[in-house]
């Protein structure tokens, strides 16, 4: 398969395209959140003025590791994004959109957070650097657990995962492996960091966590990177759970739909401390997910 | 000239009587019998059977020297010469002692008539017993006499029953008489354990040698090495040379196994006790019990040729160990492993031989050691022995494990200083010891011109 | 044509010299040991790929050499290895105590690697072994502590007379000594014993899970410039015997397959490894997280790369001992780099614990991209050399559909991110220590070069994997396996398809778009370390500023109860063997003679009861 | 509430067997103060807190510039027996000197640092009480003390807002008091006149 | 020879293209106001009231943020005393421009009920720009917000540059604040 610029011009167009609708159903969905609170709420491009307004300001930088960092970030944010499959036809680079790629992307990005983060010389931020890893190894084994159940059945490429769940006799994972849909939603809450797992930008305890010392332009990169880092998450959860999209609209609803719930639990909740998000995700999804597990390979089980 | 074997228990002999009468001369004396026996083996002395006196049956002696026997003078004389060259200084009135002690070791290894070898044991014993007072522990050494006495009554009881049963005092002929009308081995066990027992106990077997600990944790440089090294030397030749001929008769079924029981336990719990201790003479001597089992233990599988290279190994590594650590602590007082602390930072060449010894103990390669120990372990691989052979693997990582900890200790001063110098002799011979280690280990082409057909006792009596 | 013999009686000769020179002055030693390296790593390599090293024996009888496609791979690794850490030596060897014994022992160490993966029977395979283990143990008490010398002879001594007990019962029954015909000649109840001990060996040597006590303590108090070999090149031969242990004895256990066919097909005694090296992965991560002397971390960095490598030779398909020799590699390059980074800082501010370092990237940058390039790959994150050795594994895991395995292999994964951040945060980045502002500068030149070697190398085999692979593939092939297909750029695993330098030249797009978003932007206005949001506080003291000590507090309390139960065992077992030699003096060797007197009648009674009954 | 009358009188009798009270007084049945002399503050907070009293609640000053005093006020309670007891004693104003009780009470190192800060009595055997703890840089003279006026000194540091003209609300000379009465009485009514 | 081609002439200047950004950045920056909530007095509590249901600040795009690198608006709500007005100063100087400063009630202004005390500064003006003054003893909720809405409209209009007053004459704020404060940067014994 031959991998052209149109290729690397696609992938761009996708990274973008994540980061608008992606910005647009946060305005939304804050919106969404005030008339829960009985108040008006925002517009619905919120936050893109938000964005747009930190990158307008004049910041301040601490050494060349604290603007690498951030660059860093939003270089490994981005790549991974132009991997990501749109519906089940559309996708950048063909048949590379190989599983494993996201999830160490994704560290890729989180890596050159951190390492900015810890490099800003704020205690908060390391902090909320060692809050943000320990949650990732919390969240991140029960969900490769059910994806090593997926893969097991559907291979590892996105596309063939989604191609799977869209063939005749087969339905969506989220039926097919229902305690698999729901680790993988509790999973997603963790990786977007939603409200009960919201403890490394915890803005009452460790001022907003990494971000204590971003002002300006490197805050609105990270914004920016936080934005396409949810829209991958998301969008890989309806790939794999939700059998993924033959159209582009059906892409968006799903989208939507998997967003606004994840947001509204979040708007309910409390907030973990940091060992008990540890002690919970390694309790009952773990259970949940080794126990799936097990019905899906060795009993063959899928419905 | 065939009788020229004589010599040389003579003249250790005469030399000890006239360096009685004066005292002045005696350590020349010695140093001159000493010289003239190592000339003589090498030299003149032929293989081949000495009649004494040419009475008859009870009373007849012969000397028997072939390969093995030759080995084990040589090895004997040339270490009791380079000690006595070390320590004639110091241990200037120990010389007729000393005379006297060479005679009966040269004796042992020489004789072919049991009774001989009985007489020449008591001879040697009282030697030791004498060599031991330079300790100045008087309790110990009558613990040491003692013991050696019973034993050596032990091996008479064992000889008198089988002079009883079969007529003769001579090995060969016993041997052959056996042999010959096949006698049921059964009856040979008591006789047989009475002798193994009696030899055990100046071989430094584990249930029978309490005295060694006594005699070796406060020698000095002249009765450690001479017991620990000379000694052992002899004795294992003498009784590996029994073992191989007369006793392997009668170790048939389950005498066999409680014999090898026996020897296995001893190697473990020997490691095991060396391991307990701090003091480093103590891991010293224990370690060379340890290894004295293993030798042993080799003459009762018949692996006779690794058996006599494993007593060379021994026997210059525990020369240079005992050599150096009898002198460091002569200059600093206490063997504490911790108060010794880095005595080697200071005397380089000196920590290099005594580790190139420790290494070699231990089997590690590039040493002699190593090249004895895995053969013996192949040997005994080839008779199906997993059992010991799992036993003297586990002990000898317990063993290396010791000598590692000690060895750092002795490397790496902590907090006083220890100030110890060795003068040029003993460096000289601490290289030697050393080089000879190194060669042997790694150019192994001199090993391999011997063979298993070494004990050419049974030769003769087969072919009369 | 380069022939072995001539190379070992070289380093030999080499070893003798560079004492007396080092006796001399300590730097002229050191130099010439960096080119007695070199040239041997130079005729190994231009040789050695092509395959016509010469094998032949002229000068010692006993040797005897043969060069195979495994062997080849790990003497060129280790041999790298070597040579990186040499370019150390000029600057350390200088202030140790015996320093002139040290560049002997290290020569004579490499030596005895060239002697093992060259060896074409066993005899020679354990001479050469046990020449490393006394020599390098040599080297240990030069740096911080005695009692890990102690400890890393016991465990290795256990483990090598293990496999001598092993080859020993190989040779009885196929009567030499000659490793193809011994590992064919082996079957059913023998073949598991060899098996067993062999494994036993490999175990030890690489410091996975029941043996792993004396990784941390030897790796973390050896001399600065001898840890990277210790961890980077000499664990690789518990992985070479390993391989020996499960892909060539095929012990006859048998296969767990219950009726349903997905099942793992791993006979027993494969999945036996499996689950220790996952365990050693799991335990290794957890005490790599709660360490604080970056060195002992790395150490246990090394003790979970190794359990890696061990679940990726016990499934033993394909792809996972193609994961499992790459990750070989990778590992090498890794943790060379990380180690040698800390010993550069370690050499700056003499001491490697977290608590007491910060702030180096500001002095020393360089170090910083190194230590930074080094922990990427040993995360396993893309663009470096570990995601590949890890994809690879993890494909095979999910094929064989190993849930417990599973978990284990991706906490390793992710756990290793976590514990490799914490010395580039605590020592790396955070607020500059006054003490270190003025002292530190930044590695001088020759330290620098090995590293970024060592940090392309991480980048090459992370961005193009086929020319490794196809060199692998070659090994598959020797052990009777499957190649793993790989076209020019990507590699095709059994459930997908991997293009690393399509993920590289994408990431660096992305950064590259990154980078113009940053620019177009105002310039920011720099700001010092020390201005940072303190709620208002005047802080004057950076000490207060810099968050390093126990960095993962909160994960350590829920597990910091149980992590020293096997270091306790282990202390037990040494005073059981105490208790048995003081029960022995006091049986045997107490002042009253009576108890021998005692012991030869009780001896002789036993004796004759038997004979009468 | 028998007991809690007995504690008073307690206290009463355990102060002055012990010591010569020179003015006493009774609150309520949980405050009771002692005016002692200046020497004899240690020994009764002794005797005080052996009997239970073990917590130092606070110690200040009160300046009474026209006696040229400072009346220091040491308040301690006990838990067993809830009563307050108030040991107070007048000190000279011109060089204000109270050794320091921190053997007897160590809590009360802020206090006598506080003290110290805003009235500037000094406690010789507190190592630390010049030092400055709530005041930052403060260069006048202690602000508690009666003799300072505040007013002057924030028109002296602090910059005033200028006004063009002066806005002063003239009160209708109807007191204070006569207001807060008037809305007393509509708050009653309001309540529509219940008790 | 000029190609027949329609180029339009291009006079804008340099300055005249950073006008026309800021501007865009202007409106942006109007629209998402994020508040430092300096609550140093008794005014803060009229803010819960702004931010709920009743009046909901967040549909004009303003919302708390937790430090002062991401704040926009410093909002000094009630009296300041020395020791608030030094940590004021150093997190005012923290924040990343362009800044504004909201001053509630009316101690900011005059010193309000504190005006003769010692502890507490009368004006907040002379040691840092404020843009916009909310009077009031205690102004009520509306007053907070119509007080955030001038703002806007000091943004949109461009009069809101307190932050460029601080920067040209900052001078003469550094001599007022050592002359009220004596030093800005205090050591004490728990933070050095």
């Amino acid at each position: 398969m031959s991998i052209t610029i149109l290729n690397f011009l696609i992938g761009l167009g996708i990274a973008f395209f994540g980061f608008v609708l992606q910005t647009s159903i946060a305005g939304l969905n804050r919106k969404i959140v005030g008339r829960l609170q009985k108040r008006v709420g925002p517009r619905w491009y919120q936050e893109f003025l938000d964005i747009f307004k930190l990158l307008s300001k004049r910041a301040t930088s601490h050494g060349w590791i604290f603007d690498f960092g951030v660059i860093m970030a939003l270089g490994g944010i981005i790549a991974t994004a132009m991997f990501m499959p749109l519906t089940s036809t559309f996708n950048a680079f063909g048949t590379y959109d190989n599983f494993f790629i996201f999830v160490y992307l994704l560290a890729v990005g989180m890596l050159g957070m951190a390492m900015s983060a810890s490099g800003s010389g704020n205690p908060w931020a390391s902090i909320g650097v060692m809050r943000a890893l320990t949650t990732m190894l919390a969240y991140e084994v029960p969900f490769m657990i059910i994806i090593l159940t997926i893969i097991k059945i559907a291979g590892s490429s996105l596309t063939g995962i989604q191609l799977y769940q869209q063939a005749a006799g087969n339905n969506w994972f989220l039926i097919a492996l229902p305690l698999g849909g729901i680790v993988g939603f509790i999973s997603l809450m963790g990786m977007l960091g939603k409200k009960p797992f919201e403890t490394y930008i915890a803005p009452a305890e460790i001022a907003s966590g990494p971000m204590v010392e971003y002002g300006g332009k490197q805050l609105g990169m990270l914004f920016i990177m936080h934005e396409i880092t949810v829209f991958i998450e998301v969008s890989l959860f309806v790939h794999l759970f939700l059998g993924g999209a033959t159209n582009i609209f059906i892409f968006i609803l799903k989208y939507f739909l998997v967003y606004t719930l994840a947001n509204l639990i979040s708007n309910v909740n409390g907030r973990f401390k940091i060992d008990q998000v540890v002690t919970f995700f390694y309790k009952w999804p773990l259970i949940l997910a080794i126990v799936q597990a097990f019905i899906a390979i060795y009993l063959g089980w899928v419905i | 000239m065939s009788s020229l074997a004589v010599l040389l228990i003579a003249i250790p002999l005469i030399a000890a009587f006239v360096s009685i009468l004066s005292k002045k001369v005696a350590p020349y004396l010695l140093l001159i019998a000493s010289l003239i026996n190592v000339i003589l083996l090498f030299y003149f002395v032929p293989d081949g059977i000495v009649v004494i006196g040419g009475y008859d049956l009870p009373y007849g002696i012969n000397l028997f020297v072939d390969t093995f026997s030759r080995t084990g003078l040589g090895v004997v004389n040339v270490l009791f010469l380079v000690i006595v060259l070390l320590n004639i200084v110091e241990f200037k009135k120990y010389s007729s002692v000393l005379l006297v002690a060479l005679a009966g070791l040269n004796g042992l290894l020489l004789t072919g008539d049991l009774f001989n070898l009985f007489v020449f044991l008591e001879i040697s014993g009282i030697a030791a017993y004498l060599i031991t007072t330079s300790n100045h522990k008087p309790l110990a050494t009558f613990r040491y006499l003692i013991i050696g006495a019973v034993g050596s009554s032990l091996y008479l009881f064992g000889l008198i029953i089988f002079y009883g049963m079969f007529g003769t005092l001579n090995l060969m002929d016993m041997v052959s008489f056996i042999q010959a009308n096949n006698v049921d081995p059964s009856a040979l066990v008591l006789p047989a354990m009475l002798m193994f027992i009696g030899l055990g106990v100046e071989a430094k077997l584990l249930p029978f040698n309490s005295w060694v600990k006594g005699v070796l944790k406060d020698s000095n440089t002249l009765s450690g090495p001479m017991i620990a090294a000379v000694y052992a030397a002899t004795i294992s030749f003498v009784f590996g040379r029994i073992i191989n001929n007369l006793l392997t008769l009668a170790f048939v079924g389950n005498l066999l196994i409680v014999v090898l029981v026996l020897l296995a336990v001893g190697i473990f719990i020997a490691e095991a006790m060396a391991f307990a201790s701090t003091k480093v003479r103590e891991i010293l001597l224990y370690s060379s019990i340890a290894q004295a089992s293993i030798v042993i233990l080799l003459f009762v599988n018949g692996i006779v040729l690794w058996a006599v290279y494993l007593i060379i190994a021994n026997a210059l590594s525990k020369t240079v160990m005992f050599l150096v650590i009898n002198k460091a602590t002569k200059d600093h007082g206490d063997d504490e492993s911790d108060s010794l602390q880095g005595v080697f930072s200071k005397n380089i060449l000196v920590g290099i031989t005594f580790s190139v010894a420790t290494l070699s103990v231990m089997g590690l390669p590039l040493f002699m050691g190593f090249v004895v120990k895995l053969n013996y372990l192949t040997e005994l691989a080839v008779g199906a022995q997993w059992a010991l052979l799992a036993v003297i693997l586990i002990s000898s990582i317990i063993e290396g494990i010791y000598f590692v900890r000690m060895l750092i200790k002795l490397w790496y001063p902590e907090k006083n200083e220890v100030t110890v110098k060795f003068d040029l002799g003993f460096k000289v011979v601490f290289v030697a010891i050393a080089l000879i280690l190194l060669a042997l280990g790694t150019y192994t082409a001199p090993l391999n011109t011997l063979d298993n057909s070494i004990d050419t006792i049974a030769e003769v009596i087969d072919n009369g | 044509m380069a022939n072995i013999e001539l190379l070992l009686l070289f380093l030999l000769a080499s070893g003798i010299v560079s004492y007396f020179l080092t006796k001399w002055k300590s730097f002229v030693g050191s130099v010439f040991t960096i080119f007695s390296t070199m040239f041997v790593f130079a005729s190994l390599a231009m040789y050695g790929f092509s395959g016509q090293l010469d094998t032949t024996v002229n000068v010692i009888p006993v040797l005897s050499f043969a060069q195979t496609n495994i062997g080849f791979y790990f003497a060129i690794i280790i041999v790298f290895v070597y040579l990186m850490v040499s370019f150390f030596h000029p600057y350390f060897v200088g202030e140790y105590k015996y320093k002139n014994s040290y560049n002997v022992m290290f020569l004579l160490s490499l030596a005895g690697v060239i002697g093992t993966f060259f060896a074409d029977n066993f005899i020679q395979l354990f001479f050469a072994f046990e020449f490393i283990v006394w020599t390098s143990m040599l080297l240990i008490p030069m740096g911080k502590s005695k009692k890990a010398a102690v400890s890393y002879y016991g465990f290795s001594a256990a483990g090598s007379f293990a496999m001598l007990f092993g080859i020993l019962v190989m040779r009885s029954v196929s009567g030499s000594f000659d490793i193809d015909l011994g590992l064919a000649s082996l079957a059913g109840g023998q073949a598991t014993l060899v098996f067993v001990m062999f494994l036993v060996a490999a175990f030890s040597k690489l410091g996975a899970f029941p043996f792993h006590i004396w990784l941390p303590e030897a790796h973390g108090n050896a001399p600065h410039p001898f840890s990277p070999v210790l961890s980077g090149a000499l664990v690789k031969l518990g992985a070479f015997v390993a391989v020996f242990a499960i892909l060539r004895i095929m012990p006859s256990t048998p296969l767990i397959d219950f009726a349903n066919s997905n099942l793992p097909h791993i006979p027993l005694g494969q999945y036996a490894v499996v689950i220790l090296g996952s365990l050693s992965i799991v335990f290794g991560t957890l005490m790599a997280i709660k360490e604080d002397d970056a060195k002992k971390l790395l150490a246990y960095s090394s003790m979970s790369h190794g359990g890696y490598i061990l679940v990726a030779f016990g499934i033993m398909t394909s792809q996972a001992v193609a994961g499992g020799f790459y990750h070989i590699l990778a590992h090498a390059l890794a943790s060379a780099g990380a180690f040698m980074a800390i010993a550069a800082v370690a050499k700056q501010t003499g001491t490697t614990k977290m608590s007491e370092l910060g702030g180096m990237i500001h002095k020393m940058p360089i170090t910083y991209i190194v230590y930074l390039v080094a922990i990427i790959s040993m995360a396993g994150i893309p663009p470096m050399g570990g995601f590949i050795s890890k994809w690879l594994i993890f494909q095979a895991v999910i094929d064989k559909g190993m849930i417990f395995v599973a978990i284990a292999v991706f906490f390793g994964s992710i756990g290793s991110f976590l514990y490799v951040f914490r010395p580039l945060a605590a020592l790396f980045l955070g607020q500059e220590l006054r003490e270190y502002k003025v002292k530190v500068k930044e590695a001088p030149f020759l330290m620098l070069l090995p590293m970024l070697i060592i940090t392309a190398l991480n980048v090459y085999t992370g961005v193009i994997p086929s020319a490794i692979l196809n060199f692998t593939n070659g090994m598959l092939v020797d052990l009777g396996l499957a190649p793993v297909s790989i076209t020019m750029w990507d590699i095709v695993g059994t459930t997908g398809t991997l293009n690393p330098a399509l993920i590289a030249l994408v990431f660096g797009f992305g950064v590259v778009i990154a980078f113009i978003i940053f620019i177009v932007l105002k310039k920011s206005k720099k700001v010092t370390l020390m201005e940072t949001y303190t709620a208002g506080n005047f802080v004057h003291d950076e000490q207060l500023l810099h968050y390093t000590k126990d960095f993962y507090a909160p994960l350590e309390r829920l597990y910091i109860k149980y992590t020293t139960i096997m270091k306790e065992f282990y202390e037990t077992l040494a005073v059981k063997v105490k208790e048995i030699g003081r029960f022995g003096k006091y049986l045997f060797m107490n002042k009253f003679i009576g108890t021998t007197i005692l012991w030869i009648i009780a001896i002789l009674l036993f004796l004759l009861v038997g004979e009468v009954l | 509430m028998t007991n809690s009358m007995t504690n008073v009188e307690f206290v009463q009798n355990l102060v002055k067997s012990n010591v010569n009270v020179l003015q006493e007084h009774i609150t309520d049945q949980y405050q009771v103060h002692f005016v002692v002399e200046q020497d004899q503050v240690h020994y009764i907070l002794n005797i005080l807190k052996n009997a239970g009293w073990i917590q130092m609640s606070y110690l200040s000053a009160i300046d009474w510039p026209e006696e040229n005093k400072f009346e220091l006020v040491y308040i301690v309670f006990n838990w067993e027996k809830p009563v307050y007891v108030q040991i107070r004693t007048k000190i000279d104003r011109e060089n204000p000197v109270m050794n320091s009780i921190l053997p007897i009470y160590p809590g009360s190192k802020y206090y006598e640092r506080e003290c110290h800060e805003f009235f500037g009595v000094k406690f010789p055997g507190n190592p630390d009480y010049e030092k400055q703890l709530i005041l930052e840089n403060w260069d006048d003279i202690p602000p508690m003390r009666k003799d300072f006026d505040p007013e002057a000194y924030s028109k002296r540091k602090f910059p005033q807002r200028e006004y063009s003209e002066t806005y002063i609300v003239q009160s209708e000379g109807k007191s204070k008091l006569a207001k807060m009465e008037a809305r007393k009485q509509r708050a009653e009514s309001l309540r529509g006149g219940k008790k | 020879m000029k190609s027949t081609k329609f180029t339009p002439e291009r006079n804008i200047s340099k300055a005249e293209t950073d006008r026309k950004w800021w501007e865009i950045g202007d409106f942006f920056r109007r629209n998402s106001l994020w508040l430092l909530m300096y609550c140093t007095g008794c005014c803060a509590i009229e803010l819960p009231p702004a931010m709920t249901s009743a009046y909901d600040m967040e549909r004009l795009g303003m919302g708390p943020m937790a430090t002062p690198r991401q704040a926009d608006i410093l909002l000094v709500s009630g009296y300041l005393s020395l020791k608030t007005l030094r940590r004021l100063i150093y997190t005012y100087e923290q924040m990343s421009e362009p800044r504004y400063v909201v001053a509630l009630g009316s101690c900011p202004i005059n010193g309000g009920i504190y005006h003769d005390s010692h502890a507490v500064i009368n004006q907040l003006d002379q040691y840092v720009p404020v843009d916009v003054y909310v009077a009031g003893c205690m102004p009520n909720t509306e007053a907070v917000m119509n007080g955030f809405v001038d703002l806007m409209e000091q943004i949109k209009n461009k009069s809101a540059n307190g932050w460029k007053k601080y920067h040209d004459n900052y001078e003469w704020y550094r001599q007022n604040q050592i002359q009220s404060l004596g030093e800005v940067d205090v050591h004490d014994e728990f933070h050095d």
